[in-house]
């Protein structure tokens, strides 16, 4: 029988793919921008099981809004990766250190 | 006792003044004249309160309302014998300071004079403050002008030395801060003589008073924390030296007076002999370095420092030996004390205008460029050795008053002590009058030399007032010490009574 | 009229929302061209604003998930106020930019949206609507001046670090919800009992506070964020959003988070300490005026997290104090540096300002000796309150560190100050800001002195907003 | 109001001369003070004439201040003591004040010399009249001053600045002694003022002092030990004695009225005036006696090899303090105040004879380029005559009186002191006799020199090194005569008249008080002032003096060739006499160096490197080089930036779980 825990684990699992994702990637932007994807989505998942759990309705409210969220903030990241390629010519996450110290 | 806020008026008037000048006087002449009118009619309130002022009557003319009122912080002013003679060597001086820049000052000069009356409104209102809070407004914005005096008029290192000045000042006074804060938790309140009430433990006590000896050591200043003034007054122009050395340092002791000794007496019975050493050191040992010194001020910084040792150690001295007869003999300490400030006001301003006068003449401050200044400057000759001398603590001028009470007081407790503060006898003459052989005596150096001119008339009449101070307060110091002596026998009985019995 | 009146609480958010539109029909009609429309419109837009959140009454709506109280009218009265002033600082470095669009209006009103839903959010729902409503405005102000590669640059760090930041907090958020069954603060607060669950919520719930704020080890976005955009945009940046954060911080963790408290403060406590040392240090060494300022906002954030951490009415009201004098400061610095027509200005660009224009040095240095601490100006009323309640918690050995990281602040400050009045100037010249930005400035510094002497009736707010 | 007014009068002569500078006429500048001190010294003799028959005065000017339980006030105290000294001050500085006159003629400095030498007569009048320790040390401080500035008038010889500088200086040594005695007073007598202080002298005596805990001495011994250190720097015993003989670089009517009569004795004065304290201190007194007698014939021998004009005069001035202070050492406090008394009129008279030498010379200090001045400078001649005689203690001339009553009252001191003392004294006599004789046999008997008549014939004003020729003497005139005559009359006469009141008689009466049994008195010296005389034709004292006296002529008149024979053997011992003993060697060579390299170290190395250097500036670089560090922390890139957050998030979470629960 699949509990709590398994997806609680699962979701955790999925959190920690999405952020070792963002720094692991040394490459394209593109990836990242999945890694904030997946990110939302072990968060969705942790609310869902919970409402599923708990038996109440607010935790999937909460998902819906997240979606929609994660929909605009992937519009947003995608329009900063094309005024990034329209400068720089490049997605390459190693080139983009104009700004530091 | 008048009822309008005197205390008020001397305080504001050179600050809104100085704002005005600051913000539109369009010619320099007007930013001068208009800064010397007002720091002359200063004296006018000044005089008023002398007159008025009652030794022995507490604190008068008082003004108090209530400012923050969350924190029970009020604008609370008043003056004891103290505090007044300290604001009338602030009204004598500022004045001086004006004139030493008459000249000098070519550019920027509403910015300047502005300052430098903003800067005497908030010294007097350091010294007017009986709210803690208030008086710390005072204290620390006071950086604020002398920061721009050092830094925009100032020498080839001003930048280093006017950070050096401002963050030093600043680290020292936020120690200062924390305890006051700790102090209004304790009592309900930031009055002083709240404070001053307030029962406190010893470790307490211990922990406030360091937090006031930070404050307190670096603008006195003390050894080793006192590096930043040489480089301070070496780059500052003549009228922030004066500025500085004769008002500013004693805000040092002031607040030795009127914070580390009467909030926390029994710690600084403690650690008074920590203090009395480090003052016997800046005595013996800075004097040593002013000998070597081959810059005109640099050498009357040093000076500066050595002979402020001697407040620290008339201050703190009897306490390390308070016995039956500590009252009056803490009472004879601190008088020495405040006479030395006083006295050391008018001297070291005197020889920081002395150089000055040189400076602007000859445009080099190294003694080595000197030598006969007697022959081409026979008046400021006769001057420089008059305030030269008295700086060595000869008899007949101010200077020799309080060395002589701080060491007629620490011989008392510690008679090695008396010796090793002596030194400055010998010391003090040695370096003062080497300067003076250097520097005055002597056939005609050089062409410089030769060129130099006498001095004009405002600056006979600046450094000869100055001179009249330093000779009649030498002969007659009665009237001064009168006026402190009521509140510095109160301030003593309450020092030697302690606090921590009270617990 | 009754139906009118049952919306009351919520009188600025819906007259914000309602303008929002209007600005952006007529920034069309304009034709784009002439913002100077646009912004009179946003400005007049904001001033009912103001007056719809003076006139909003406290009550709470949607089942408590909107609240509205004397703290959330404090922080969007002081929102629309600062939004203001940026706007009118920011126009002249935008247009020089070439970024100055309607769209900077239009995001720096949905900015403000998020500002106001996030101070007066009753449940997680609102308050996530509410900053990702902001933060999504704000990464799109960072990319607004398109042909920039640095502003795409942060844009971009500040995008992907922004949805870690988010990511983290909403995760703990969700185990928040597990936990307690509920979305809304007050029943979480309620029901919440201890457990590893609920630290590891608090953990990462104040890991996203944290980002958001900038505080150490969560603030390596700050710096780049600021400096990448043009000014114009900094300047929002550092000062509007910071409201919301406070309420974050106040609504999440002090109401919300009451059971951990004991944990995410000694957690509070190292950061903010961190904060203070790392933002005042690193900030001696910068040569660009927005990254400095960057740093130096990581270390003032350090030292209102003292306060936040001290915690009670004294200390909450005096954290709110603070943040609202920073900005105010931080706003008045920004403005300045904007007005001396730089694009990424370096700080020798202040060189002998004060020869090229006395009135804004004189300003500049109201405020540069606000942020140091110099009383009387209001900076020191701020600074001083965070020390009474960390002495009077007992924390007096925190004290002595964060005054002693306000005198090491002093040193860059000073800098300022030095470059403005001991330098020569770089190029001749007066500087010429317009009226409506000089007029603002000089009242700016001037607040901040009239703030530090008249300070009774801002302190009485800030208590006001807790002790209601 | 009279008391005032002897005080009041040479300072206000002395300020009006100083403002008027510029605008009084010359008349004035030296008119108004020699009425200033004219009047003063009339003055004195009247209050002198009612002290012989009265008690004493006590004249309160003024409350200096009041603090602590102490009240300081200037006051006049005048009694027999004080009387006495006050005419020898007023009227010797009268006699110099006059012959300034021409002495100075020439000089640009005209006003600003009789300005100072009216302060300085003031200025020791305050110390003399002093009623209380602290306007004794005013008044001390005051004459060092006029002393420094004297001393320094000339102020573009390099020579005369180092000279000024270093009196000062070595003055200043003494007076840190004299101030922490004044010091001890002040705190176990609780007041300054003489006559308390003097009453209490008994429980005084019997207080201690802990000097540092667990060490105390007698309150009294440390006292008057710390007291007699200040009249060691003013009356320039040794070894703080070098300041004198480098003094003479001033004119030379200074050093008559200051460098030998007057204010070097303000150190005698000052211990007989504390004889009430002295008296209860063995300590103190063996001390004094010890130091005066090796400074009475050390200086003694040193004046024999002089070769200055001036510095043989100061030299033996030197020599008689040495005298008056063995004197006080036994508590024969009246006849050093007798010896102090009529030295300052022979003293100042020979001193006023060499510079009526070195102006008629032109300015030539050097005693080897004199000679045979005799007959041409014949009142010169007679009264420097007279003050050596009365010098060296011819019986009947004033220093016999003194003298011989000073080595009576000393020969009789107890124990190895008392007999080293004597000795040194006796033989002091004889160098005394030697110097003195060689100095007016060379100066005024014999031929004048070989090769100055032919050298030179301008003048050149004040160039001791220029060889100025006696074929045009300057004339003296009598501006400069008539002090000399002025001065040898007491120096030939006056014991006559004072011996038997002073030293036999109790003139001083409480003035200066004797313990019985302390120490011989002056009243059992002799039966009289005849038998005294008589007495004295026969002493020892005599005879050795007349053998000096005679060595000096064959030496250096009869058969000065001799001298060079004897050379092989007296080279060493003269050498070392030349160098006075190597004091000034030792102070220049590794005093001074000594303390300016302290100096030196203490401000570049302790003070710029250590405390401003690695201690202020340090931390400033180490805080700066910290921020570049942590500077490089933020590289930029993003996956950095996202592995601080995600280890930073890791931690907090390992942490409250770890550590919290």
């Amino acid at each position: 029988m699949i509990g709590l825990p398994h997806l609680l684990t699962l979701s955790a699992v999925l959190f920690a793919i999405a952020v070792c994702g963002i720094f692991i990637n040394r490459r394209s932007v593109i990836l990242l921008l999945m890694c904030v994807e997946l990110l939302l989505l072990a968060v969705n998942f942790n609310f869902v099981a919970f409402a599923w759990y708990l038996g109440d309705l607010a935790g999937q409210v909460f998902v819906f809004f997240i979606l929609t969220v994660a929909a605009a903030e992937a519009a947003i990241g995608l329009a900063i990766l094309v005024v990034l390629f329209r400068n720089r010519i490049s997605v390459n996450v190693d080139e983009f250190r104009l700004l530091k110290g | 006792m008048p009822d309008f806020g005197f205390l008020s008026f001397i305080i504001w008037l050179p600050v809104l003044v100085g704002l005005l000048i600051a913000g539109l006087a369009r010619s320099a002449a007007a930013a001068r004249w208009a800064c010397l009118g007002v720091s002359l009619l200063q004296w006018i309130p000044g005089l008023m309160l002398w007159r008025a002022f009652e030794p022995g009557g507490g604190y008068q003319f008082v003004e108090r309302q209530p400012w923050i009122g969350q924190f029970n912080v009020e604008y609370y002013l008043g003056v004891d014998g103290i505090a007044l003679a300290l604001i009338l060597l602030t009204l004598l001086l500022t004045p001086a300071a004006v004139a030493a820049g008459w000249r000098a000052i070519d550019r920027r000069t509403g910015l300047y004079y502005g300052a430098l009356l903003i800067q005497q409104g908030l010294m007097l209102g350091v010294f007017c403050s009986l709210d803690s809070l208030l008086f710390y407004v005072f204290w620390e914005f006071m950086l604020a002008p002398m920061f721009l005096i050092i830094g925009v008029w100032g020498g080839e290192r001003r930048i280093y030395a006017t950070v050096k000045f401002f963050l030093f000042t600043f680290l020292g006074s936020v120690f200062m801060l924390v305890s006051l804060v700790y102090l209004y938790l304790e009592s309900g309140s930031y009055a002083i003589p709240d404070l001053h009430g307030q029962p406190l433990s010893l470790p307490e006590q211990q922990w406030l008073f360091f937090g006031f000896l930070a404050a307190f050591a670096v603008k006195v200043p003390m050894w080793p924390v006192h590096t930043w003034l040489p480089d301070a007054h070496v780059e500052a122009p003549t009228g922030g030296s004066v500025i500085l050395a004769a008002i500013l340092l004693k805000m040092g002791g002031f607040g030795l007076l009127r914070f580390g000794l009467p909030v926390t007496p029994d710690a600084a019975a403690q650690f008074a002999p920590l203090v009395a050493g480090l003052s016997l050191v800046a005595i013996v040992y800075i004097a040593l370095v002013a000998l070597a010194q081959r810059d005109l001020k640099k050498l009357i910084a040093y000076s500066s420092v050595a002979h402020m040792g001697f407040v620290t150690l008339g201050m703190f001295i009897p306490l390390a030996g308070v016995g039956a007869e500590g009252e009056a003999l803490l009472a004879l300490g601190m008088g020495g004390g405040m006479v030395q400030m006083i006295s050391h006001g008018f001297i070291s301003a005197a020889l920081f205008m002395c150089v000055g006068i040189l400076y602007d003449r000859a445009h080099t401050r190294q003694i080595g460029d000197f030598g006969g200044v007697a022959n081409t400057m026979p008046i400021f000759a006769v001057l420089l050795v008059l305030f030269a001398l008295a700086n060595a603590g000869l008899p007949g001028t101010s200077g020799f008053i309080g060395e002589f009470l701080v060491i007629l007081a620490a011989f008392r407790v510690e008679p090695l002590v008396a010796l090793g503060a002596g030194t400055i006898l010998v010391l003090g003459a040695a370096y003062s009058l080497y300067m003076i052989k250097r520097v005055v005596f002597g056939d005609v150096a050089n062409d410089k030399v030769a060129a130099l001119k006498d001095l004009d008339l405002r600056e006979r009449v600046a450094l000869g007032g100055m001179a009249l101070f330093v000779v009649a307060l030498g002969f007659y110091p009665d009237p001064l010490v009168e006026l402190m002596e009521p509140s510095l026998d109160a301030l003593a009985r309450h020092v030697v009574a302690g606090k921590a019995g009270a617990l | 009229m009754n139906a009118f009146a049952s919306w009351a609480p919520m009188y600025a958010e819906l007259l914000l929302a309602a303008l929002i539109p209007v600005v952006l029909l007529v920034d069309l009609a304009a034709g784009g061209r002439r913002q100077t429309l646009t912004r009179a419109v946003a400005l007049a837009g904001l001033v009912l604003v103001a007056w719809a959140g003076f006139e909003a009454s406290n009550g709470e709506m949607f089942g408590a998930s909107f609240v509205m109280d004397n703290l959330a009218r404090l922080l969007k009265l002081a929102g629309t106020l600062l939004t203001g002033m940026a706007f009118v600082y920011a126009t002249r470095d935008l247009k020089d930019a070439g970024a100055l669009r309607g769209e900077y209006y239009l995001l720096g009103l949905f900015a403000l949206l998020g500002v106001f839903v996030t101070a007066s959010a009753g449940s997680l729902l609102t308050l996530y609507l509410g900053l990702e409503l902001l933060a999504l405005a704000l990464y799109t102000l960072v990319a607004l001046q398109r042909d920039s590669a640095r502003a795409a640059e942060a844009a971009m760090k500040y995008f992907v670090l922004g949805a870690i930041g988010s990511g983290a907090m909403l995760y703990g958020i969700s185990l928040l919800y597990g936990l307690s069954g509920s979305l809304l603060l007050g029943e979480i607060a309620a029901q919440g009992e201890a457990g590893a669950g609920s630290y590891v919520a608090a953990a990462l719930v104040l890991a996203g506070v944290a980002f958001k704020l900038g505080a150490v080890p969560f603030h390596q976005w700050v710096p780049d964020a600021y400096q990448g955009p043009p000014l114009g945009v900094a300047v929002v940046l550092a000062t509007v959003p910071k409201l919301a954060y406070f309420a974050l911080i106040v609504r999440l963790m002090v109401d919300g988070l009451p059971v951990a408290q004991e944990q995410w403060n000694l957690l509070l406590i190292v950061m903010a300490v961190a904060s203070l040392a790392i933002g005042t240090i690193v900030a001696l060494s910068q040569t660009q005026a927005a990254r400095l300022f960057a740093w130096a906002a990581i270390a003032h954030v350090g030292f209102l997290l003292l306060g936040v951490a001290a915690g009670g009415v004294g200390g909450l009201s005096a954290a709110l104090f603070y943040t609202l004098v920073y900005i105010l400061m931080a706003a008045g610095a920004f403005g300045v540096v904007i007005a001396l027509e730089r694009q990424n200005a370096s700080l020798d660009s202040l060189r002998g300002l004060y020869r090229r224009h006395p009135g804004m040095a004189l300003t500049m240095l109201a405020i540069m000796l606000s942020l140091i601490g110099i009383p009387p100006l209001a900076g020191f009323l701020a600074k001083w309150q965070i020390l009474m309640v960390l002495v009077e918690r007992g924390m007096i050995a925190l004290a002595v560190v964060a005054v002693v990281f306000a005198v090491v602040a002093a040193y860059y400050y000073l800098r300022i100050i030095r470059l403005m009045f001991m330098e020569a100037p770089e190029e001749e010249g007066r500087v010429a800001p317009g009226w409506g930005a000089s007029l603002l400035l000089g009242a700016n510094g001037l607040a901040l002195l009239v703030l530090g002497i008249w300070p009774n009736a801002l302190l009485e707010l800030c208590r006001a907003a807790f002790a209601g | 109001m009279r008391h005032e007014a002897i005080l009041l009068a040479p300072l206000c002569a002395a300020l009006l001369v100083a403002l008027g500078c510029r605008v009084l006429p010359r008349a004035l500048m030296h008119g108004l003070p020699i009425a200033a001190v004219a009047a003063s010294a009339l003055l004195s003799t009247w209050a002198l004439a009612d002290q012989i028959g009265g008690a004493p005065v006590a004249v309160k000017l003024f409350d200096w201040l009041s603090i602590g339980g102490l009240d300081l006030s200037f006051g006049l105290l005048i009694d027999r003591l004080s009387a006495l000294m006050m005419c020898v001050v007023t009227w010797v500085s009268l006699a110099v004040h006059v012959y300034t006159v021409r002495y100075m003629r020439d000089d640009p400095g005209y006003a600003r010399f009789f300005a100072l030498i009216s302060f300085f007569t003031a200025a020791m009048l305050l110390l003399v009249m002093a009623d209380n320790f602290m306007q004794l040390f005013v008044g001390w401080e005051a004459v060092g001053l006029a002393s420094y500035l004297l001393i320094g008038f000339w102020f573009k010889r390099p020579s005369a600045n180092f000279a000024s500088l270093k009196a000062f200086l070595v003055n200043r040594i003494g007076d840190l002694g004299l101030l922490l005695g004044i010091g001890l007073i002040a705190g176990a007598a609780g007041t300054l003022d003489y006559a308390e202080v003097f009453a209490g002298a008994g429980p005084l005596a019997a207080r201690e002092i802990t000097v540092w805990p667990g060490i105390s001495w007698p309150a009294l011994d440390l006292g008057c030990a710390l007291l007699f250190v200040g009249a060691m720097g003013k009356s320039a015993q040794m070894p703080l004695h070098i300041w004198l003989p480098d003094s003479m670089e001033g004119p030379t009517p200074i050093s008559a009225l200051i460098h030998a009569a007057t204010m070097v004795t303000a150190g005698v004065f000052m211990v007989a005036r504390m004889s009430p304290l002295f008296e209860h201190s063995q300590l103190a007194l063996s001390m004094v006696l010890a130091v005066g007698a090796t400074t009475a014939l050390a200086t003694g021998l040193v004046a024999m090899v002089q070769q200055d004009i001036k510095r043989i005069v100061a030299w033996s001035t030197l020599s008689q303090l040495g005298y008056m202070m063995a004197g006080l050492g036994v508590s024969a406090y009246s006849v050093a105040i007798y010896h102090l008394f009529t030295h300052a009129f022979f003293k100042a008279l020979l001193f006023l004879a060499a510079g009526a030498v070195i102006v008629a010379l032109h300015h030539q200090q050097d005693i080897r380029r004199m000679g045979g001045l005799r007959r041409r400078m014949p009142i010169t001649y007679a009264t420097a005559l007279i003050g050596g005689l009365a010098l060296v203690g011819i019986p009947g001339t004033a220093g016999f009186f003194s003298k011989d009553a000073l080595i009576t009252a000393v020969s009789r001191a107890d124990g190895p002191l008392g007999a080293y003392a004597g000795w040194c004294l006796l033989l002091g006599v004889a160098a005394t006799a030697f110097y003195t004789a060689r100095l007016l046999l060379v100066v005024f008997h014999g031929e004048p020199r070989e090769g100055i008549l032919s050298s030179a014939s301008a003048a050149r004003p004040r160039s001791s090194s220029g060889s100025a020729g006696h074929a045009s003497l300057e004339p003296v005139g009598p501006w400069m005569l008539a002090p000399l005559v002025f001065l040898a009359v007491p120096s030939l006469l006056i014991g006559w008249f004072t011996f038997a009141p002073v030293v036999l008689g109790d003139y001083f009466g409480g003035s200066i008080v004797n313990l019985p049994g302390g120490g011989p008195g002056g009243g059992d010296l002799s039966q009289g002032t005849l038998d005294f005389f008589l007495h004295g034709l026969y002493s020892p004292v005599f005879l050795l003096a007349l053998l000096g006296g005679a060595a000096a002529w064959v030496f250096c008149h009869w058969r000065p060739q001799w001298s060079e024979r004897a050379d092989p053997f007296l080279r060493g011992p003269a050498r070392a006499l030349a160098l006075g003993y190597g004091f000034d060697r030792l102070v220049e060579r590794a005093l001074i160096p000594g303390t300016r390299g302290a100096a030196r170290s203490a401000a570049d190395q302790a003070d710029s490197r250590f405390i401003d250097g690695l201690l202020v500036n340090g931390l400033a670089r180490a805080v700066r080089w910290g921020s570049g560090m942590m500077r490089r922390l933020q590289t930029g890139l993003l996956y950095h930036y996202a592995f601080v957050m995600v280890t930073a998030i890791c931690l907090l979470i390992a942490w409250v779980v770890l550590v919290l629960d």
